[in-house]
C-alpha cells in the first residue's frame, strides 16, 4: 500500500516540480509583464497544490499533514490577490499591456 | 576538491562578509550601507550555525523521538547576536531619518557638501 | 544577602534603573534618580575593590549555573580596577551632567539621555566584569548602542552623522570580535574565559586560532581607537554633549583597552601573541603614528572638543604601546595610563563643558579673554592640560616615567624619544589655549561670560584635584596596576 | 632615616604664605604687600643662617615630603652647595624685593601684586631646587620653576611678550622634557637609584659610551644652564621688567641651572667616573666655544640689557666648565662662582633697570655723559663689571683664580686660554658704558636728568659692598665649596 | 527524492532571481520576487518534510504571510511614491 | 458583536490545530493572544468600517470549489502548452466582462476565481463590469462562455 503512495507522491511532486520551472521558463520567454503574470500564476496555483499534496503524502504525523494543508490554503488564499493588486498597480502606473491582435498593436 | 565542497558553508560565509563589507565601505547611500552590515552580520550568523552542526543532527529544537542534535549553543549564541543586528539597525534608520530631516539627503556626498561632516 | 551577590547588582542596578528612567517624567527627578543609582554603583565598585585586595580574585555564578554553560562574573585584580574607574568616572559625570544637559540637550531627549546613560554604563561594567568571551561581545553592543544614541543627542546636527560614523565603524568591530569569539569556540567548545585560558594552549598552532587573534585584535582595536582604526572618535568626541564626551573620553576606550588585556594576555598568553604572532610590532608600529599624528593634527584644530579628541587618540597610543613592549613595566604604564588618562581627560571636557555651557560651543575664539572671565574653569585646563603634558607632580608624569622607563628596559631608546617628543606636541596645543585665553583681552561685543556654574566647576575640579592628588600620592594606582600587570604577565604561558 | 627636619619645610613655605598674603592684601593696600615681602625675605634669610652654621660643621638635615614612585621620594636633604644657593637666593631675595618697590613704582607697572605674588612663588620654589636631596626631586622643582617663571617673563602680557614666552618655555621645556627626563629615567634604569651621593652612582652601570650619552643628554638637558645652542631664551625673556630679569639672571633660574650641573656631575656621575667619560671632551669643546662666541655676541649688543643677557650666557659658561672639568679647583672655582656672578651681574641689572627708570635710556650708544646725572648708579655698575672681569679688589678674582687652577689641574690649557681670552672680552664689552657714562660729553644736555630713586640705590650699593665684602672674606663661601670634594 | 525537488525548486528560484535582476520593469522585479518567496515557503516544506519535523512547516507558514504582507506593502509604497513623482523606470 | 464571536472561535481553532502543546501556560498564553487580536481588529473597524468576515455561506461551495480545481487544472495545461510553444502561441487581449452576481463577496470570488486560473487575470473592477487580460483569445472565449460566472452565481441562492 504505502508503495503506490510513494509513487504517487513522487509523481505529483516532481509534475509540481515541472510545473513551476514551466512558470519560471515562461517569465522569460513571454515578451511583457502581464504575460509573465500568467506563467507566475502557473507556478503560484497547481504546481503548489502538486508538490503540497505530494508532501503530504510523505508525512509521517497528522500534525504534519494538518499544517500543510494550512499552507497550501494560504498560498490559494493569498495568490490571486497579490497576482490582482500587481497587476492593477503595474495598470496605474500606466504600464500599456502588449496586444497581439491587428489594429492597435504597438511596435 | 574537498577544500570547496566539505566547506561550501564557510565560502558562503566570506563571500557574504566581504560583500557586505565592500557595501559598506562603498556605497554612499546611508540606506545601503545599513544593508550591508546586515549582510556582514548576517555572514557571522552563519558562520556560527555551520559551525554548530553535527553529522546528521536535528534542529536543535527537543522533539520527540529525535536523539542527535546539532549542537544548541551557538544557535543560542545567534539569537543574541540576531537582536543586537536589529537593534542596531533600528538604531541606524532612526538615525537616517534624523538625518535626512537635518539634511534633507541621505547620500553621504551631499550631506558632505553641506558641512563636511563626513 | 547582598554582599555575596554584588557581582551582580553592578550591572542589574544600572541595566533595570535604565528603563525605570522612562516612568518618571520629570528631567530633574530623573537625574536625581541616575544620580543615586551611578552612586550606588560607585559603592559597589569600591567594595568589590576591597573584596579582591582582601580575598583575591571573586568568581560569581549568574543563576548558579556553572561555567561553561553558565556565565560566570569575574573580578579580579585588573578588572576591580577598571570598574572602579568606570563607576567613578561615571558618578561625578552624572553630577555634572544635571545642569550641563539641561543647556545641551533638548528637554524632551533629557530622559532618554540619563536613560541612555544608565544603559551605557551597564554595558561597561558588564564588559568588565563578565567572564564569558561572547557575554563581553554582549556588553559591548549594550554600551556601544547607548553610546551612539548618546553622541546623537549633541545640539551640532553633525552629531547625527557623527552618531552614523561611529554605528557603523563600531558594529564592524563588534562583529569583528565577535567572528574571534566564534573561532575561539569552534577550536575549544568553550566561552569561559578562563576555560580558554586552560584548552587555547594545545591549539596554539593552528590557523584557526592565528585568525581568531588577528580578527579580535583588528576588531577590539576599532573599538578602543587606535590610529589608523580611530576615524570615528574625533567626530563623535566633538558633536557630542560635553557630559557624553567626557564620559566617554574617560571610559569607553579604556574599557576596549582592558578587553584587549584579557584577551591577550589572559587567553591567548604573552609568548603565543608577542612571541608567536607579531602582537608587539603590529601594536608598536600603530601606537607610535597615533602619538605622533594624534598630537600635531591636535595643534590645528579650531573646535577644542576636538583638540582633545585627537589628543585622545595620542594617549590611546601611549597606553597601547605600553602594552606592545609585552613586560611588566610596560603593562604597568598603560594600566596606569588608563586609569590617569580618564582623570585628565574626564576633568578637561567637563572644563569644556562648561565654556560651552555660557557660550554654546568651545571653539578657541571662545577663550579670547577666558583667564579673567572664567578663571576657575581656565585653571582647570591649564592643570588638566599640563597633565596632559606630563609635568611632575601630575598624574601624566607619572604613567610616562613608566612607559620611558618601560621602552629604555627593552633599549628601544628611540621610542622614549618618541614619547617625549608626544609630551612636546602636547606642550604646543596646550599653550595655544593658554595664550587665547590670558593674553587676548575679551573684545567689548561680547556677551558678558561670568564663571560656570558651582554644580559644573565642582565636579570637573574633583577630576582635575585627583589628577593631581594621584601624582604625588600613588600608591594605590601604581600598587593595583603592578599587580594586576604581573597577574596578566603571569598568567600568560 | 634621619628624622625629619622641619625647617627646611617650613622655609620653602613661608614664600608661599606670602605670595597668599600678597595675593589678598596686594589691591587694597600696596605699601602693606610691599612690607610683607621684605619681611618675608629677612625672615627667610634669617632661617637660613642657622641651617649654614649645622651645614658647616657637616649637618645634612633631612625632609621627606613624598614618595611618588617607590624608591623614589620627593625630598630636601641639605648638602653644602645646595646652603650655598639657598643662602644667594635669600638674601638677593630681599635686596631684589627693595630694587622692585622703587623700580615698579617708578615705572608705573600695572598689575604689581601678580608680580610680586609670582615673584615669592618663584622663590620658594628655587629653595626648592636648592634643598632637592636627589635628582628626582631637583627635577620636579626644576620643572615648577620654568612655569611659575612663565607669568614673570610674560608679565607685561603684550605681543612681544607673549612671543618671548613662547620661546622661553618651548625651549626650557623641550630640553627638560626630552633630554633631561630621559637621561633621569635612564640613570634610574640603570643605577637604580637617584640619590645624591658623594661619589656618583653611575660607576661602572654602563659602558663609558652609554654614560657619555647620558651626560651629553644631562648637560644640554638643563636648558636653564644656557648652554649653546640652547641659549636662545635668555635674551629672549629680556622683555620682561628688570627685576625679573635680576632673579632669572642672578637668583634664580640659571643659577638653578649650573647648580643642578655641577650636583650631577659630582653627586650623580662622580669625579672619579666622569674624568675618563669621552662625552666630557666634547663638552668641554662645547662650553669653551660657547662663553667665547657669547662673549663675542654681547660686544655687537647695543642694547644693555642684552649685552647683560649674552655676558651672563659666557659667565654660566665658567661654572659648567668647573663642573665638568672635574677637578676639586675647578669644582670649588665653578661653585663659589655662582656666588660671585649673582652678586656682581645683579649690581649690572640693578644699574641698568635704574638707567631704564630714571633716564628712560636702554641703549648704550644714549648713554654718553649720563655718569655725571647718576653717580651712584654708574659707580656701582663699575664695581658690578670689575668683579666679573676677576680684577681684585672685588669677588670675581677668586672664582676665576680657582678655575684657573682647576684648568690647570686638569692639563687642559686650551681652556686656561679660553679663560684669559674671555677676561679680555668682558672688558671690552663691559667698560665702555662707565667710559662713555663719565668721561664722553653729553651731547645735548637733557633736563631733569636725575638718580634713580632711593630704593634702586639702596639695593645697588647692597650688592656692590657685597661684591668688595667678597673678595675680603671669602672664607664661608670657600668652606662650603670646598665640602663638596670632600 | 527529495533532494531532487529541492533542486528544482531551487532552479525554479534562481531563473525567478536573474528576472528579478533583469526585469526592465519594476513590476517585473515584484514579480519575480513573490514567485522567489513562494517557491522559498515550497523549500521550507520539503526540507521539513524530508528532516521529518512537523514544527518546521510553521516556518513555511509564516513565511508565506510575510511574503504575502510585504509584496503589499511595496505595491502601497510605489503607488504613494506616484502621486511624489512619477516612476521614471515604469515605463 | 456576532463578527467578534465567530472571529474569537476562528482564531481559537486555528491556534489549536497549530500549538500541540496544551499545557495551562501555553492555553493561557494563547487566549491572550487572541483577546489581543480582537482588541486590534476592534480598533481596526473604526478605521475601514469592514464589519463582518466574508464568508460565503452556501451548501454549494463544495461543489463550486471542486469545478474550480478542474478548471485550473485545464486552464494550467493550457498556459504549459503556450509556455513551451513560445510567443507566437500567445494572443494578449484585454477585454471587458460583466459579473452577475449581486454581492460582493461573490463578485469578489468570481474576480479571484479568474485570477487564480492562469490565462486570465482580472484587471480591474469597476461596479459589475471587470476588466480582464488574458493570455490568448481561447482564454477569452472560456471567460466569454460565462461558465464561471453561472457557476458563482449559483452560491448566492
Ligand atoms: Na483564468
Ligand atoms: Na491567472
Amino acid at each position: 500500500m504505502d508503495l503506490f503512495l510513494n509513487i504517487l507522491s513522487w509523481v505529483c511532486l516532481l509534475s509540481g516540480g515541472f510545473l513551476g520551472v514551466t512558470g519560471a521558463v515562461g517569465l522569460f520567454r513571454f515578451p511583457d509583464f502581464f504575460t509573465r503574470l500568467h506563467a507566475a500564476s502557473v507556478t503560484d496555483t497547481l504546481s503548489t497544490i502538486l508538490i503540497v499534496i505530494g508532501l503530504m503524502l510523505q508525512a509521517n504525523s497528522w500534525m504534519m499533514i494538518v499544517k500543510l494543508l494550512l499552507v497550501l490554503l494560504i498560498i490559494t488564499y493569498t495568490s490571486p490577490t497579490s497576482a490582482h493588486s500587481l497587476a492593477k498597480s503595474a495598470l496605474h502606473s500606466g504600464l500599456k499591456p502588449f496586444l497581439k491582435d491587428k489594429e492597435n498593436n504597438n511596435s | 576538491m574537498n577544500m570547496f565542497l566539505g566547506l561550501y558553508n564557510y565560502w558562503i560565509v566570506i563571500i557574504l562578509m566581504m560583500t557586505g563589507f565592500y557595501i559598506v565601505i562603498a556605497k554612499g547611500n546611508l540606506l545601503k550601507k545599513v544593508v550591508g552590515l546586515n549582510i556582514f552580520q548576517t555572514s557571522v550568523i552563519i558562520m556560527y550555525v555551520s559551525m554548530a552542526k553535527v553529522k546528521d543532527g536535528a534542529a536543535p529544537i527537543l522533539t520527540e523521538g529525535v536523539e542527535i542534535f546539532s549542537n544548541p549553543l551557538p544557535h543560542v549564541l545567534m539569537l543574541t547576536a540576531i537582536v543586537v543586528g536589529v537593534a542596531t539597525t533600528a538604531l541606524a534608520l532612526a538615525l537616517i531619518v534624523s538625518i535626512y530631516e537635518e539634511y534633507g539627503s541621505v547620500e553621504e556626498d551631499e550631506i558632505h557638501e553641506q558641512d563636511g561632516s563626513f | 544577602m547582598i554582599s555575596n551577590n554584588l557581582p551582580a547588582l553592578q550591572i542589574v542596578l544600572p541595566l533595570i534603573s535604565a528603563p525605570l528612567c522612562l516612568i518618571l517624567f520629570r528631567p530633574k527627578l530623573v537625574w536625581f534618580f541616575t544620580m543615586v543609582i551611578c552612586l550606588a554603583t560607585l559603592g559597589i565598585s569600591v567594595e568589590l575593590l576591597s573584596a579582591v585586595v582582601n580575598t583575591g580574585a571573586i568568581s560569581y555564578e549568574m543563576g548558579n549555573w556553572a561555567p561553561p554553560w553558565g556565565i560566570e562574573l569575574r573580578v579580579d585584580e585588573v578588572s576591580s580596577f577598571v570598574l572602579l574607574i568606570v563607576s567613578l568616572i561615571g558618578a561625578i559625570v552624572i553630577l555634572y551632567a544635571g545642569k550641563s544637559v539641561e543647556r545641551e540637550i533638548a528637554p524632551h531627549k533629557q530622559t532618554l539621555f540619563y536613560s541612555a546613560y544608565l544603559l551605557c554604563l551597564a554595558g561597561l561594567l558588564g564588559i568588565v566584569i563578565t567572564g564569558d568571551a561572547f557575554n563581553v561581545f554582549v556588553f559591548l553592543e549594550i554600551s556601544s548602542l547607548s553610546t551612539y544614541t548618546l553622541v546623537s543627542l549633541g545640539n551640532d546636527r553633525r552629531a547625527l552623522t557623527a552618531a552614523f560614523q561611529y554605528l557603523i565603524m563600531g558594529t564592524l568591530g563588534a562583529t569583528f570580535i565577535l567572528i574571534g569569539i566564534g573561532l575561539m569556540y569552534m577550536m575549544t567548545g568553550t566561552l569561559n574565559i578562563q576555560d580558554l585560558a586552560g584548552r587555547i594552549p594545545d591549539v596554539l598552532d593552528t590557523r584557526t586560532i592565528r585568525a581568531s587573534i588577528a580578527f579580535l585584535t583588528v576588531g577590539i582595536c576599532l573599538k578602543l581607537a587606535l590610529f589608523p582604526l580611530h576615524l570615528w572618535l574625533p567626530n563623535s568626541y566633538a558633536y557630542a554633549p560635553s557630559a557624553v564626551s567626557a564620559f566617554l573620553s574617560a571610559t569607553a576606550t579604556k574599557v576596549a583597552i582592558y578587553v584587549l588585556l584579557r584577551f591577550v594576555f589572559i587567553i591567548f598568553g604573552v609568548t603565543f601573541a608577542f612571541e608567536v604572532m607579531p602582537m608587539g610590532t603590529v601594536l608598536m608600529l600603530m601606537s607610535i603614528p597615533a602619538i605622533l599624528i594624534g598630537s600635531t593634527v591636535a595643534i590645528f584644530q579650531q573646535n577644542i572638543k576636538r583638540l582633545l579628541a585627537y589628543s585622545s587618540v595620542a594617549q590611546i597610543g601611549y597606553m597601547i604601546l605600553g602594552i606592545s613592549l609585552a613586560s611588566v613595566t610596560g603593562i604597568t604604564s598603560g594600566i596606569l595610563h588608563l586609569f590617569n588618562h580618564a582623570l585628565m581627560k574626564g576633568g578637561l571636557f567637563l572644563a569644556l563643558g562648561g565654556i560651552a555651557y555660557h557660550m554654546g560651543a568651545a571653539r578657541i575664539e571662545h577663550f579670547k579673554g577666558l583667564g579673567q572671565t572664567m578663571p576657575w574653569t581656565m585653571a582647570a585646563i591649564v592643570v588638566g592640560g599640563l597633565s596632559l603634558i606630563g609635568v611632575p607632580l601630575t598624574v601624566g608624569f607619572i604613567s610616562k616615567w613608566y612607559l620611558v622607563l618601560a621602552t629604555l628596559e627593552q633599549g628601544y631608546w628611540p621610542i622614549a624619544v618618541v614619547v617625549l617628543v608626544g609630551s612636546l606636541l602636547a606642550v604646543i596645543y596646550m599653550w595655544k589655549l593658554v595664550e587665547a585665553a590670558y593674553f587676548n583681552k575679551v573684545d567689548e561685543g561680547e556677551v558678558v561670560v561670568k564663571e560656570a556654574p558651582l554644580q559644573l566647576l565642582i565636579p570637573t575640579w574633583l577630576l582635575i584635584g585627583a589628577s593631581l592628588y594621584f601624582g604625588i600620592h600613588t600608591e594605590l594606582t601604581i600598587d593595583a596596576a603592578q599587580k594586576a600587570a604581573e597577574m596578566l604577565m603571569g598568567a600568560g604561558r | 632615616m634621619a628624622e625629619q627636619d622641619l625647617m627646611m619645610p617650613i622655609i620653602m613655605i613661608l614664600p608661599l604664605i606670602a605670595a597668599a598674603l600678597i595675593r589678598i592684601i596686594g589691591e587694597k593696600n600696596p605699601n602693606l604687600r610691599e612690607a610683607v615681602s621684605i619681611i618675608t625675605a629677612t625672615i627667610v634669610f634669617g632661617l637660613l643662617l642657622p641651617l649654614a652654621q649645622r651645614v658647616m660643621q657637616g649637618e645634612q638635615p633631612t625632609f621627606q615630603i613624598a614618595e611618588p614612585f617607590p624608591g623614589v621620594p620627593i625630598e630636601l636633604t641639605l648638602e653644602p652647595l645646595g646652603m650655598l644657593f639657598a643662602l644667594i637666593a635669600g638674601f638677593l631675595w630681599i635686596v631684589t624685593s627693595v630694587y622692585a618697590i622703587g623700580y615698579m613704582r617708578g615705572h608705573h607697572e600695572e598689575n604689581q601684586t601678580r608680580f610680586f605674588m609670582f615673584f615669592a612663588i618663584a622663590i620658594s620654589v628655587t629653595l626648592g631646587v636648592a634643598f632637592s636631596g636627589n635628582l628626582f626631586t631637583l627635577f620636579v622643582f626644576y620643572e615648577v620653576l620654568t612655569l611659575s617663571t612663565y607669568p614673570l617673563v610674560t608679565h607685561a602680557g603684550t605681543d612681544a611678550a607673549r612671543r618671548a614666552g613662547r620661546v622661553y618655555l618651548g625651549i626650557l621645556l623641550t630640553t627638560s622634557i626630552t633630554f633631561l627626563l630621559l637621561a633621569l629615567i635612564w640613570t634610574w634604569y640603570l643605577a637604580g637609584t637617584l640619590e645624591f651621593t658623594p661619589g656618583g652612582i653611575l660607576a661602572g652601570t654602563a659602558s663609558s659610551m652609554t654614560l657619555s650619552v647620558i651626560l651629553l643628554l644631562f648637560f644640554f638637558g638643563v636648558g636653564k644652564a644656557a648652554l649653546m645652542p640652547f641659549h636662545r631664551w635668555l635674551p629672549a625673556a629680556m622683555v620682561a621688567p628688570t627685576p625679573v630679569s635680576a632673579l632669572l639672571h642672578a637668583v634664580a633660574v640659571v643659577k638653578a641651572g649650573v647648580f643642578s650641573l655641577i650636583k650631577i656631575a659630582v653627586y650623580i656621575f662622580g669625579v672619579d667616573t666622569l674624568i675618563e667619560l669621552p662625552g666630557r671632551e666634547i663638552l668641554l669643546y662645547v662650553v669653551a666655544l660657547s662663553i667665547l662666541l657669547a662673549s663675542l655676541t654681547a660686544m655687537t649688543k647695543d642694547n644693555l640689557k642684552a649685552r647683560l643677557a649674552y655676558s651672563t650666557i659666557s659667565q654660566l659658561g665658567y661654572v659648567t666648565l668647573g663642573a665638568i672639568l672635574a677637578t676639586s679647583a675647578g669644582i670649588i672655582g665653578g661653585s663659589m662662582h655662582i656666588v660671585m656672578h649673582a652678586f656682581a651681574k645683579i649690581t649690572l641689572f640693578f644699574a641698568a633697570g635704574a638707567i631704564l627708570v630714571a633716564a628712560h635710556k636702554s641703549e648704550i650708544s644714549q648713554l654718553d655723559g649720563l655718569g655725571r646725572k647718576m653717580p651712584f648708579t654708574f659707580t656701582a655698575y663699575t664695581i658690578g663689571a670689575l668683579s666679573i672681569i676677576g680684577l681684585p679688589p672685588f669677588g670675581g678674582m677668586w672664582s676665576k683664580w680657582y678655575l684657573a687652577l682647576g684648568t690647570l689641574q686638569a692639563g687642559e690649557l686650551f681652556l686656561l686660554a679660553t679663560l684669559m681670552i674671555s677676561s679680555l672680552l668682558n672688558i671690552a664689552y663691559l667698560l665702555p658704558i662707565p667710559l662713555r657714562g663719565f668721561i664722553r660729553e653729553p651731547e645735548n644736555n637733557e633736563p631733569g636728568l636725575k638718580e634713580a630713586p632711593m630704593n634702586c640705590l639702596i639695593a645697588m650699593t647692597v650688592t656692590s659692598i657685597m661684591c668688595l665684602v667678597l673678595f675680603i672674606y671669602p672664607d664661608p663661601w670657600y668652606m662650603l665649596a670646598s665640602m663638596i670634594i670632600e | 527524492m527529495f533532494t531532487a525537488i529541492s533542486i528544482i525548486i531551487l532552479v525554479v528560484m534562481v531563473i525567478a532571481l536573474i528576472r528579478a535582476v533583469l526585469g526592465p520593469t519594476l513590476y517585473d522585479r515584484i514579480l519575480a520576487v513573490n514567485v522567489v518567496g513562494t517557491k522559498t515557503v515550497l523549500l521550507i516544506s520539503v526540507l521539513s518534510v524530508t528532516a521529518g519535523r512537523g514544527d518546521m512547516v510553521d516556518i513555511a507558514l509564516v513565511y508565506a504571510l510575510i511574503n504575502f504582507i510585504s509584496i503589499i506593502a511595496v505595491l502601497r509604497f510605489f503607488e504613494y511614491n506616484k502621486q511624489q513623482q512619477p516612476d521614471s523606470e515604469g515605463q | 458583536m456576532k463578527q467578534i464571536l465567530s472571529l474569537a472561535v476562528i482564531l481559537a481553532v486555528f491556534w489549536l490545530i497549530n500549538s500541540g502543546h496544551y499545557t495551562p501556560l501555553l492555553l493561557g498564553l494563547g487566549t491572550l493572544s487572541i483577546l489581543l487580536i480582537l482588541y486590534i481588529s476592534k480598533r481596526m473597524e473604526r478605521v475601514d468600517g469592514e464589519s463582518e468576515p466574508s464568508i460565503v455561506m452556501s451548501f454549494y461551495l463544495p461543489y463550486y470549489l471542486f469545478w474550480l480545481l478542474i478548471e485550473i487544472v485545464k486552464s494550467n495545461i493550457d498556459v504549459v502548452m503556450r509556455v513551451w510553444k513560445g510567443e507566437e502561441a500567445i494572443s494578449p487581449t484585454v477585454f471587458k466582462v460583466k459579473a452577475s452576481q449581486k454581492s460582493d463577496v461573490c463578485r469578489v470570488l468570481y474576480a479571484n476565481s479568474i485570477t487564480m486560473t492562469p490565462g486570465t487575470i482580472t484587471l480591474d473592477i469597476d461596479g459589475d463590469t471587470f476588466e480582464v487580460h488574458a493570455l490568448s483569445e481561447e482564454g477569452k472565449a472560456g471567460v466569454m462562455t460565462g461558465e464561471m460566472d453561472r457557476q458563482v452565481s449559483k452560491l448566492e441562492r
